[in-house]
């Protein structure tokens, strides 16, 4: 009755002849590619390039703030050296990574299609995010630009001379490639499903995707007419945020943040979903409360929408538009409550196994709740006034991206490693790469809450002595966090070549994708699957592998 | 501006024509694909509705703030040039509409009348809107390029009734003129990519395409010019109608 | 498929179209009459009224939303719902800014 | 110990550890309050971060795959999703109450408040104390007293923060911010820019001497400027020529600005509006913009004319007008001085403007 297909397990496994990466050879192969996987490696590349742009510039932030005179690079320096980390790694690497990359390889793979509804506009994205960050790199190249990841009016249409205008064409390009990829999975997610794939069977991972897609649709267009706005202003001199010609500069700010605040959800929901699978997975349990789980991304990403003033609470809005917003805030920050505690309760009465994976999803739960109740502190209308502006929103902002997302995106790159290559990490290297992560990681961002209560500002080149103790500690952890990241770099090359042949299943996990072989054919199913169990149904796949097993016997 | 997105389109409708049987393997059936690129193309146009949001909203606060100079620089529109324009847009809507049914009754030649009518409307309402452009050039009313407040603290002949403007909230028009150029530029913009793909869809029907019963493309570009329409429908009465007696 | 498939397609005959051309053109004229009068604030909001009419009939009938599944029309209102709360929200800011002293 | 490591490290982790702080000082009327909700909210996160740590580690342990081989199917709970939606719900709307209350406390100044003026521009901050005493990357407040800081920036945003007050305020282009706190302990405490504002935003830093009140009232006297920032405004309102119409004559063309402020008044549009510094600055800069009942709208706008201390010093100039006898007086002399100069057009105004503050726009 189901067509699902079952290899061999995994310790006679072998590389399947026939696979989505050696269907065809040659560079012209994967640049023309229609092949949802192929597209999902290229933005890979792309995005952990930009990884490497973006985490050179913080070692080098990291550096200069080891002396409180900031002896190492010039003030402006400085100043770039923060704003391309910020812009590179919001616009150019988590924005884009966990959709385009884990979104593109899995979302048909889960929900049993072939390919995702557009494959040419997806390839069209790559090449829009690609053309957007070479802007981005011209403008890095040729001078770099000194604006803040926030492009604040009117110093950045009329108080800096470097390259802002190539910063915000790069964002405005490479936030069509957003768009675009958000409207071909809402109706990927819609209309491609395999047969018997309904709503409440979905995997966690295809409902949190869905979610960040309406982000992407709803809220990315409005920063790109921002955008232009900035470029017309520099440019012509238009005067739309110019407090001289009677523009306002806090309209460029609800605008900004009217796409930026649903950006950061952007930024945690793709991370979301790869931890519901994750505990799943290694707890081999469904996951507590599923339609919990699935409303409460839906819910984050309709309030999102309607708390994007909590960034500009000390900035003069009406104090009234203040209390609503933090109100907003607070809301929002309920159904993220109830994920956390959902996963962790996935774990009661599982039978758990600490896999890499695991121990990222660990660190993503920890440092994720840490960061979002600074961010609940962030949004106390009278703690905000202390605190914004300071090292402590940095604290906030790294604990949820950094522990939170990033972790989440390595879980999933190594949970999906054995699936996208067909080889198996190093396990040993694995656990201890997420040790460090984890220490690394709060060695360098919990000094800076500390030192952002005392009242350190950020985006400072230089600082009062006194603050020195912790931003030391601070660097040292970013050493800490730099081999944290290069040592997962090293094995997963190393394993694409000479790591264990994983076969289709090497976490007996229930998923879709797991039932092909891996890597998948181009085509990823050979017959169209017909879906008769639940997600997470451990209990069927248990049944499902010993007929298996029986039949073969 | 969008520009991007809008011209992937004949590439992805394209797509969609070169196969013989015009399914794409990864859909079941033609009724799937079709609902799809249907959805596909409406969740573009959310987008475009965001896109223009962010201007709709800038100008109903400045509108707000400095509500006489945006009542004397509308008094500078031409409000037959608008009128004419909408009716225009209108026009090509309906002309459009009946292309999209042309095209599913299998009609070549309807459709390739109605879609070049539809294309000289919208030369026709970018001449016009050229026109006006021009004018506004002349009359020292561009932002930022060429402007000057001379005609603000002066009475109107047009409308002897007005007060001058202070020289201080006659700076203000310049707010009115920037969004005036801001939302009639990039409705403009659209037009154009409108009319690009236009010439292509023409050019296509021309060959036989769509009369076939593959006509996603055909329907979703009707959807792209009939929103087009509505945002002038907006920009319209916005920019020309309401502050027309203050 | 799991979701039902909408009933393909509803041909719409062109008097329906028509009769919308003509509506919206006399909508036009409408508007355009409607603004020579003095109706004070009611200008405004007479001109936004016809044209949020006029908007509807093309969405309805030009656009085949009247003839299309209820995920096409949810689409389509979510997408204006965000569009009104970016204007409201944000509006709400710079009016409630004169109610105090801040 | 410092046998094994170099003495010059040694010397360093000395001197840190010396000087460690943990936690900044408290030295504001408000600073208590703001640190109560911050131990409520570390309370409340340490709780959060510890249930869940506590629900992950003890499962992590009770039901590892070697105890427990076999996972127990669980569908969910209801009442415990509740449970955990609505105690969660419960604090934050707590800590919106509590945060929200700290606002209005913070960004509500007392009417008994003294006033200074600071004006921020890249990169450095002007205090202007209504004696005229003018200070740079300084600010010297008495202690027990309540100070409001009236701000404002000649240029991009900024945000003058003092973190041993807890208070903060974004300090921007074109319109007046204000912050209050009272000083409690006498000491010099930082004084950030923490809106990043340009190439120097680390140089645009300073200091706050929270003084004794005596102590305050010797450097006001020591360091006096010669003329208050109303001397300066009367001395602008007659060289700019504002006496001609606002000579409180009641023939005069403009409004009798004498005890104008904190009263209310009616505008053409029918509105009512108190007169504040902001309304006082944007009536100078755009007076069309609202135009008091009963006058033609004739007044010129000195937008470009007068700087942001120039109009700060024709603001503190107008509270203080309580009578129109020295207006009369200083008409009787600019008069002879510059006549001719109050017919400033906008044109003029703004090449004046653009001269005056040189913009760097490049593409
Ligand atoms: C991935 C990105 C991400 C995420 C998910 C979040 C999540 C949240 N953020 Fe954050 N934020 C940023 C990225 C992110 N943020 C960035 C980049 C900035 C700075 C931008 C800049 O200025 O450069 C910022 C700034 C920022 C500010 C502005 C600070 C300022 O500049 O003054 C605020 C204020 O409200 C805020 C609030 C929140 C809140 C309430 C959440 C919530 O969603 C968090 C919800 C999660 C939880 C609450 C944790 C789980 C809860 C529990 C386990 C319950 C605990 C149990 C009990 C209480 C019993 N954030
Ligand atoms: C996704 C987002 C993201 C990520 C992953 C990071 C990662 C890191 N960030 Fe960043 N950060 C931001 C987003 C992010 N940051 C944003 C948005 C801002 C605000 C900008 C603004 O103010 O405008 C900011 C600002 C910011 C500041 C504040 C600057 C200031 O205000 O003055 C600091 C300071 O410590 C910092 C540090 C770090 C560190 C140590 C890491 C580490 O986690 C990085 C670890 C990685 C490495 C150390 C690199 C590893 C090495 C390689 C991969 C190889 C490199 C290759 C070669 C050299 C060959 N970040
Ligand atoms: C040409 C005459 C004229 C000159 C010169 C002039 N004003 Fe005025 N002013 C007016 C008139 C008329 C009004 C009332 C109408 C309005 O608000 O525009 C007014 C209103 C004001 C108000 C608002 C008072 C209230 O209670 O509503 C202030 C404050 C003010 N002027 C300050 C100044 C200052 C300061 C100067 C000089 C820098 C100045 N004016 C120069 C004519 C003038
Ligand atoms: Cu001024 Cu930072
Ligand atoms: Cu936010």
């Amino acid at each position: 009755m189901s067509t699902i297909i079952s290899l061999p397990d995994q310790s006679t496994a072998t590389l399947p002849k026939r696979s989505y990466l050696n269907s065809e050879y040659g560079l012209k192969s994967w640049l023309l590619t229609l092949d949802h996987k192929r597209i999902g490696i290229l933005y890979l590349i792309v995005t952990l390039f930009f990884f490497c742009i973006g985490g050179t510039m913080a070692a080098l932030i990291r550096l200069n703030l080891l002396t409180p005179g900031g002896e190492l690079v010039a003030a402006d320096t400085y100043n770039k050296l923060f704003s391309i980390h910020g812009i590179i790694m919001v616009f150019f690497f988590l924005v884009p990574i966990a959709p385009a990359v884990l979104g593109n390889f899995l979302i048909p793979l889960m929900i049993g299609a072939k390919d995702v509804a557009f494959p040419r506009l997806n390839l069209l994205s790559w090449y829009l995010f690609v053309t957007g960050g070479c802007f981005e790199l011209y403008a890095i190249i040729w001078g770099g630009m000194d604006t803040g990841w926030t492009f604040t009016t009117p110093l950045s249409t009329h108080y800096v001379n470097t390259h802002v205008v190539s910063a915000a064409l790069g964002i405005f390009v490479a936030g069509f490639s957003s768009i675009l990829t958000g409207v071909n999975f809402i109706v990927t997610i819609h209309r491609l499903r395999a047969p018997g794939m309904t709503w409440f069977r979905m995997p966690l991972f295809i409902w949190s995707y869905y979610a960040t897609s309406i982000l992407f649709v709803l809220a990315t267009p409005v920063i790109a007419i921002t955008l232009v706005l900035i470029v017309l202003e520099r440019v012509i001199g238009i005067g739309v945020f110019d407090p001289a010609k009677g523009g306002d500069p806090l309209l460029f700010q609800h605008l900004f943040w009217f796409y930026s605040h649903p950006a950061v959800y952007v930024m945690i929901l793709p991370g979301m979903g790869v931890i519901s699978e994750v505990v799943a997975c290694f707890s081999r349990k469904r996951v507590f409360g599923y339609t919990a789980v699935a409303f409460s991304s839906v819910a984050i990403a309709v309030f999102s929408f309607f708390v994007w003033a909590h960034h500009m609470f000390i900035m003069g809005i009406s104090n009234y538009s203040a209390l609503v917003f933090s109100l907003m805030t607070m809301l929002v920050a309920v159904p993220s409550a109830i994920k956390i505690f959902n996963w962790s309760s996935t774990m009661y009465k599982g039978s758990i196994t600490f896999d890499t994976p695991m121990l990222y999803s660990f660190s993503f739960i920890g440092l994720f709740t840490i960061g979002g109740m600074t961010g609940v502190m962030l949004a106390s209308l009278g703690m905000d006034i202390h605190l914004t502006e300071t090292y402590f929103v940095v604290a906030h902002f790294h604990y949820v991206m950094v522990g939170g997302m990033v972790s989440a995106v390595m879980a999933g790159l190594h949970f999906w490693w054995p699936k996208i290559t067909g080889r198996m990490y190093p396990e040993p290297l694995g656990r201890l790469a997420a040790a460090i992560l984890f220490i690394g990681f709060n060695l360098t961002f919990f000094p800076q809450f500390i030192v952002g209560y005392l009242g350190m500002p950020r985006r400072y080149h230089s600082y009062p002595p006194e603050f020195q103790v912790l931003n030391v500690l601070s660097t040292a952890g970013a050493s800490v966090l730099a081999i944290g990241y290069l040592l997962p770099a090293v094995y997963l090359l190393w394993s694409m070549k000479y790591g264990k042949i994983a076969g289709a299943n090497p976490w007996q996990a229930p998923g879709l994708e797991w039932q092909v072989q891996s890597p998948p054919l181009t085509e990823n199913f050979p017959e169209p699957p017909v879906v008769d169990f639940e997600a997470y149904d451990f209990e069927w796949l248990a049944n499902h592998t010993k007929s298996e097993v029986q039949t073969v016997g | 501006m969008d520009s991007q997105a809008i011209a992937t389109l004949p590439e992805h409708g394209h797509a969609e024509h070169e196969h013989s049987p015009h399914l794409h393997h990864h859909f079941a059936t033609e009724d799937q694909q079709r609902e799809a690129s249907n959805f596909g193309m409406w969740l573009f146009l959310l987008t475009e509705i965001m896109f223009f949001g962010g201007m709709f909203t800038a100008y109903l606060i400045y509108r707000n703030w400095y509500y006489p100079a945006f009542v004397a620089g509308s008094h500078w529109m031409k409000i037959w040039a608008g009128t004419l324009n909408t009716t225009v847009l209108i026009c090509s809507s309906f002309t459009m509409a009946m292309a999209v049914y042309s095209a599913e009754t299998r009609k070549r030649k309807a459709l390739l009348r109605y879609l070049s009518l539809t294309l000289f409307l919208g030369f026709v309402f970018l001449g016009i809107k050229a026109y006006e452009w021009h004018n506004e050039w002349v009359e020292h009313h561009v932002p930022g390029l060429n402007f000057s407040i001379n005609d603000f603290t002066h009475v109107d002949p047009r409308y002897p009734l007005d007060k001058p403007l202070a020289p201080d909230m006659a700076e203000k028009t310049q707010s009115y003129f920037s969004l005036y150029f801001l939302l009639t530029g990039v409705h403009a913009l659209h037009m154009l990519v409108g009319v690009s793909i236009l010439l292509f869809l023409i050019f296509n029907a021309w060959k036989g395409a769509y009369t076939t019963g593959h006509m996603t493309f055909i329907e979703n570009f009707g959807l792209y010019w009939h929103f087009v329409d509505i945002i002038w429908i907006f920009l319209f009465p916005l920019l020309y109608l309401i502050s027309r007696h203050q | 498929m799991s979701e039902p498939t909408h009933h393909a397609h509803t041909v719409v005959h062109p008097k329906v179209y028509a009769a919308v051309f003509g509506a919206l053109l006399l909508f036009t004229a409408l508007t355009v009459f409607a603004s020579s009068l003095e109706l004070g604030v009611f200008n405004a909001v007479v001109a936004l009224a016809i044209a949020v009419i006029k908007a509807t009939l093309v969405v309805l009938f030009f656009m085949h939303i009247r003839y299309s599944s209820k995920l096409l029309k949810l689409t389509i209102c979510s997408g204006v719902f965000m569009f009104l709360v970016l204007i409201t929200m944000t509006l709400t800011d710079y009016i409630s800014r004169a109610w105090g002293l801040w | 110990m410092h046998y094994f490591i170099s003495p010059v490290l040694w010397q360093f982790l000395v001197k840190w550890l010396a000087h460690f702080p943990l936690f900044p000082p408290e030295a504001s009327s408000v600073a208590p309050y703001a640190d109560a909700l911050f131990f409520f909210l570390l309370f409340i996160s340490a709780l959060g971060s510890g249930i869940v740590i506590l629900m992950v580690v003890s499962f992590s342990v009770l039901y590892h795959k070697e105890r427990n081989p076999e996972a127990t199917q669980i569908e969910g709970s209801t009442l415990l999703e509740a449970t955990w939606t609505i105690i969660p719900l419960a604090l934050f709307m707590i800590v919106f109450v509590w945060g929200a209350l700290l606002y209005f406390r913070i960004y509500n100044p007392p009417t008994n408040a003294m006033n200074i003026y600071v004006v921020g521009k890249q990169w450095m901050w002007k205090a202007e104390h209504p004696g005229g005493q003018h200070e740079i990357d300084a600010l010297h407040v008495p202690v027990g007293r309540p100070v409001r800081l009236t701000m404002i920036s000649q240029d991009v945003f900024h945000s003058f923060s003092i973190p041993a007050f807890r208070v903060k305020r974004e300090v921007i282009p074109g319109r007046y911010t204000t912050v209050w706190f009272t000083a409690t302990k006498p000491g010099t405490y930082h004084l950030f820019c923490t809106q990043y504002c340009g190439t120097l935003h680390s140089q645009m830093i300073g200091w706050v001497y929270a003084m004794k009140p005596e102590d305050y009232q010797a450097w006001l006297a020591g360091s006096t400027s010669g003329s208050s920032l109303a001397q300066n405004g009367e001395r602008l309102f007659a060289s700019l020529g504002c006496n001609a119409c606002h000579s409180g004559n009641p023939s005069s063309r403009g409004p009798n600005l004498a005890e104008a402020y904190g009263a209310k008044v009616q505008l053409a549009n029918g509105s009512y509006t108190v007169v504040d510094d902001a309304f006082l600055r944007d009536s100078i800069l755009n007076p069309s913009s609202h135009v008091t009942a009963g006058y033609a709208p004739i007044m010129p706008t000195y937008q470009g004319q007068v700087s942001e201390e120039g109009l700060i010093d024709l603001v503190e100039y107008i509270k203080t007008l309580h009578s129109n006898d020295r207006v009369q007086q200083t008409l009787n002399t600019s008069l002879v001085q510059n006549s001719g100069s109050t017919t400033g057009t906008g044109a003029s105004a703004q090449g004046q403007a653009a001269a005056e503050t040189p913009r760097m726009v490049n593409k």
